[in-house]
């Protein structure tokens, strides 16, 4: 199959969707020109004009809440925020607004609307540019989920987005768009949300990655298996929903599980994931159910500090490696 | 604006705004009242006394076009077409509210006539309407988007940015503000260093205009005007309409903000009777024609009413569907 | 004793401070003439006038913004917010500056800010005046979260964060405003943040419980010990710092534990405490660290759905008896 | 604003409008230099071309007032008096950096001089400049603050709520807008219905004014009269300076979305060189001086990259420090 980036990949599930509906369009900071600032629409404006590659004001909250309104009357935005740390600047827009709409109308609102978002610490961005904001919006009901990790799913997931029917957080990591992967040509090929992925089958542990810490627990199960510890990798895909019988199921066999995100560990990610697994699962566990995530500091600018901060492979590493040696 | 002869409208128009405006008053003393005898549970901020802008504006729209309203949104529902069933239905929480019983007051909607909701949060409604305005522009649709909005609400940050897009991209949006002089208990005043909001329209390229939100053709006008405006491309207009409310910011709120004689003043202009004597002195509706009509509000009221308290309650369980369009199988509800 | 209520232990413990030091000032929505939608300030504007019992415009960003930047330059404002429903509208105020401006400064902004929102569901309010939002914000380092449950603790927990030197979020719950309860009159009385509240001691399972559900856990406790079962019940009444000894230690007693809370289930305020069990006293279970919270709906306006969606004292009691009949 | 005569300023101030101008250019090349060589690790947002700016309006403020900064904020924090040395340090990631290498330029702060700090959110710095000022106004103290800001900034919401805030109380608040046509790679005229931005003043109660944001002493001059207002109780200013960003939004940035000569166009009027020109041809200062001045600057740059250089790096645990004034016996961290 060929391959193609995760940048890529998102490119090609929005045009292809833009090609064949013509509801939908992409709206945002910088996305025409520009191509965005992460490059991910580069080209876009050549083939789909300024009607629907739309260069907006910086106003987040304008933003979010127009898609809004455009997606209840029919249309199908794909909004563009440049970082998951201003999505706080629309925060009441997407937590009030958009999760709400459907429920609040008795069900009536359709709100097919989704929010493409970059995620994740690109190196010395700092405090306000590096955070990981999957789970501010994890508690509140009516917007799903999306945290990919491959191209493959990448595409097959901003797909479904797109031919759904409701909000969508769609959370990018700004280290992985350069990541090459084979992606299906079908233009129809779609990942249901709700399915996570078994990225590596294993037998001693299971590691639940997040986002590019799915890409972490591969290279640690890489180096686990070189000293005899057979590791299971999951990657859940959609937080919201979450497969809990996939992961359930691992840890029923592994009865050791690890949680690795990028965010801060209190209260991020995989803290839900914690949670249910001590809810669902207990029986299961031989141990703690560990979380390897970002310590509960903000991302400072030094790439020391940050590196401190930041979870990374060796900290997966020294997690399942402290189930034979508790400290 | 220069005010037309009221001559040059036609009866069944005046006709309308007249029993528009008692449905809309009279819907509400009736919701108040059934608040007191326990059939509506929750909160109401009525619009008692803003009978005119609600009417006006909504009459001056299609049933194409859409509006979003606030947490005093009753009149603005109405005023759309909204129908007093569903409306009633809704704050008695029952099964056939226009929500089924999810919403409330605060988030009644109907999205077949352009209702896009009533809104809890202040502010909250402005980037939707100009998403709607954006789908309408793009689609090349002529249709036109109203948000209704409180003289405390245009602080907001929502509002600058909402307006800024919108006359960026001269969207068919209209922005109506009704400056009833207080948000909650603090005056306009207090929440603004100016008096005339609709000075604020120029920073955003379009027009702003003042009318006298009491009184119904002066409203109506402008928001013809503005949707005219709207349709031919030129983009959005702010209207602001000065007002006031007759009753507390919330049923049950002791009012002890307003200075004396100050509703006594406005209740002298209030948009119902000030109507009604311009139409009978007009001669173009009689007395007994506005009682008919009158009448005929406080039957489609009982009937509003009953039907509410008559309606089935939502079964507990039901709390859970309506979330998502798809549930995936059940995992997310 | 002498009894107040926690609505005025709250204004007790506001005017008090703002008698002995010119520096607290009260500024929000409604807070003066109106004493606040909630009635906790009233009276103050007659006692401090105008200048530090401001009335605001309708502006929240601006209003939590305003509080960081007079706290930067040594004041010490009291902001209040009427919904924690609203808070988002200063989601980014909140999360990205008031949080961050100390550790992004190198420690040398001094924020001494305290921002005052009521929680919880006061009944048929819907879903934009009902939630409980404290654990949108328990992910992002630098600002402390706190949600006391009695009078007592409203005002010793409101007095630490005034004499304090940190942004605090202190979560007032609606329906706790007329409890009365039993108040030190000594005008020093604080009590410390991370400092979890035996509220009940018992031996057979223990109920952490949030709020107005540390509460309801009592009345749950009451009912249990009828059954013969013995409930310790514990109030973290700081979620940020946690008070993790306290907590692990009665679950080491009584390997069994429920975490209640208002807010929706998934990823809520009681979601890092279960996850905290299952990774630091996972020895210690015997039996899964369950939950008891809203579930994971908007919150209906109907009072029929909206008793069904909100977690009740019933249903601890439920939760609390499935460790010995589980279902 | 009618223009002073340059004589009616002292050589010393001209001198040091220069020196200043000079170092705000100087200081981002070098920065620029030295991220390229590898000494600086995170992105520079620079603002050569905009020395004016910077300079003028902190040249308009004592020590004691306070300014809030955004992303491209090297040019305001020298401007304030920021030291060259701990910001190099800061950039560099230093232990002896502003913020002890855990903020970097887009977080820098100094306290001690007013500086509150640069900001990464666009918009982030409004409401707590407007909450500084508050709390000089609730403390009659003799002090102002003010925001800068860009031609982008302004459509956020928060602009609009800390104007309306600032306006209501009359707080001493300077918005000073720098227009420099673009936020990132969106030309101002995309971004805003209207090309004079000055005009939003009026609809939150004070006065907009517009100066060449490339004539030092142009925004010297307008920044002294809105100081006064504000110290005098009168209240806020906008400012809007007109001028132009000579390189990308970021280092790095292609630029592909300007239109072919008008960089060149705008280099012509390079603040720097006008204001020498103007300097010599009035002989106040003669081509020595300046050279000396220049000379001077260079010197100031390489003690502060040498300094920078030499610095101690952060050891990784002192991440865990400052996040909190008091932490609990360590509960937090
Ligand atoms: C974001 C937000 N802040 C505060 C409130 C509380 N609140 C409800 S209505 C209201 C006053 C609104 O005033 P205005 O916009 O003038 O409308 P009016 O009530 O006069 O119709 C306030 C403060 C809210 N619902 N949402
Ligand atoms: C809330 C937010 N949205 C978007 C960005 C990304 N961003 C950084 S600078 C910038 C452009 C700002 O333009 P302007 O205010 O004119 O300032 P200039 O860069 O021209 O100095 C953008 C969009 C951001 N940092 N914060
Ligand atoms: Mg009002
Ligand atoms: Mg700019």
């Amino acid at each position: 199959m060929r391959e193609i980036t995760y940048s890529e990949a998102i490119r090609e599930a929005m045009a292809e969707e833009m090609r064949q509906n013509s509801d939908v369009f992409l709206i945002g900071e910088d996305v025409g020109t520009f191509g965005g600032v992460w490059g991910v629409s580069n080209g876009m404006l050549d083939e789909f004009g300024e009607e629907r590659i739309r260069d907006t004001p910086i106003t987040e909250a304008a933003i979010v809440g127009a898609g809004l309104g455009a997606a209840m009357m029919g249309m199908r935005p794909i909004v563009e925020i440049m970082f998951g740390d201003f999505l706080m600047c629309a925060g009441d827009q997407i937590l009030n607004q958009v999760a709400k709409a459907r429920f609040m109308s008795g069900g009536k609102a359709n709100v097919p609307l989704t929010i493409r978002v970059t995620t994740g610490a690109p190196g010395s961005a700092a405090a306000q540019h590096s955070q990981s904001p999957e789970s501010w919006f994890m508690n509140v009901p009516g917007i799903k989920i999306v945290a990919p990790s491959t191209p493959a799913d990448a595409k097959g997931l901003l797909k479904t987005a797109l031919r759904g029917n409701d909000p969508v957080l769609y959370f990018e990591h700004k280290m992985l768009y350069g990541d090459s992967g084979e992606v299906p040509e079908d233009p129809d090929f779609m990942i249901p949300f709700g399915k996570a992925n078994i990225l590596r089958e294993g037998n001693d542990v299971t590691v639940i990655g997040i986002n590019m810490m799915a890409k972490k627990a591969i290279q640690a199960a890489d180096q686990l298996q070189t000293e005899g510890i057979s590791v299971e990798v999951i990657d859940p895909r959609t937080l919201v929903p979450l497969d809990k019988e996939t992961i359930i199921q691992s840890v029923a066999k592994t009865s050791r599980v690890v949680v690795a995100y990028e965010g801060h560990k209190r209260a991020g990610a995989g803290a839900e994931i914690a949670a249910m697994l001590a809810e669902e699962a207990v029986e299961y566990l031989d141990g703690p159910v560990m979380r390897v995530a970002a310590k509960n500091v903000p991302l400072p600018y030094s790439p020391v500090l940050e590196n401190y901060v930041l979870p990374d492979t060796g900290d997966i590493v020294s997690a399942v490696k402290s189930f034979w040696n508790p400290t | 604006m220069t005010q037309k002869d009221i001559n040059e409208y036609s009866k069944n128009q005046l006709a309308r705004f007249f029993r528009q405006m008692t449905l809309v008053r009279e819907f509400e003393l009736r919701a108040i009242e059934e608040r007191r005898g326990g059939l509506i549970p929750g909160f109401i901020h009525s619009c008692v006394g803003q009978e005119a802008t609600a009417v006006g504006a909504g009459e001056a729209l299609s049933k194409d076009d859409v509006i979003t309203s606030t947490h005093r949104g009753h009149g603005h529902l109405l005023g759309k077409g909204g129908d007093p069933k569903y409306m009633m239905a809704e704050l008695a929480a029952r099964s056939p509210g226009y929500c089924l019983g999810r919403g409330g007051s605060l988030h009644i909607s109907d999205f077949d006539i352009g209702i896009l909701g009533a809104n809890g949060i202040v502010g909250g409604g402005f980037p939707a309407a100009v998403g709607a305005a954006l789908a309408f522009q793009m689609r090349k649709e002529e249709r036109v988007s109203l948000t209704f909005f409180g003289d405390g609400a245009i602080n907001q940050g929502t509002f600058h940015e909402s307006a800024n897009l919108a006359g960026l991209w001269k969207l068919p949006v209209i922005f109506f503000c009704e400056n009833n002089l207080y948000g909650e208990g603090t005056p306009q005043h207090k929440q603004a260093p100016i008096r005339d909001l609709a000075q604020r329209a120029e920073g955003y390229g379009f027009p702003g205009v003042i009318v006298d939100g009491n009184d119904v053709i002066a409203v109506y006008d402008a928001t013809v005007v503005a949707r005219e405006r709207a349709l031919s491309g030129e983009g959005p207009t702010l209207i602001e309409a000065k007002t006031y409310r007759h009753r507390g910011h919330y049923e049950g709120d002791p009012m002890i903000y307003r200075p004396d004689g100050e509703l006594e003043e406005w209740q002298k202009r209030d948009p119902i009777p000030a109507f009604r004597k311009r139409l009978i002195e007009s001669e173009i509706i009689s007395e007994g024609e506005l009682e008919e009509l009158m009448g005929s509000v406080q039957e489609q009221l009982d009937e509003a009413v009953g039907f509410a308290a008559n309606a089935p309650i939502p079964v507990a369980e039901e709390a859970l569907q309506g979330v998502y369009a798809d549930t995936h199988d059940g995992l997310v509800f």
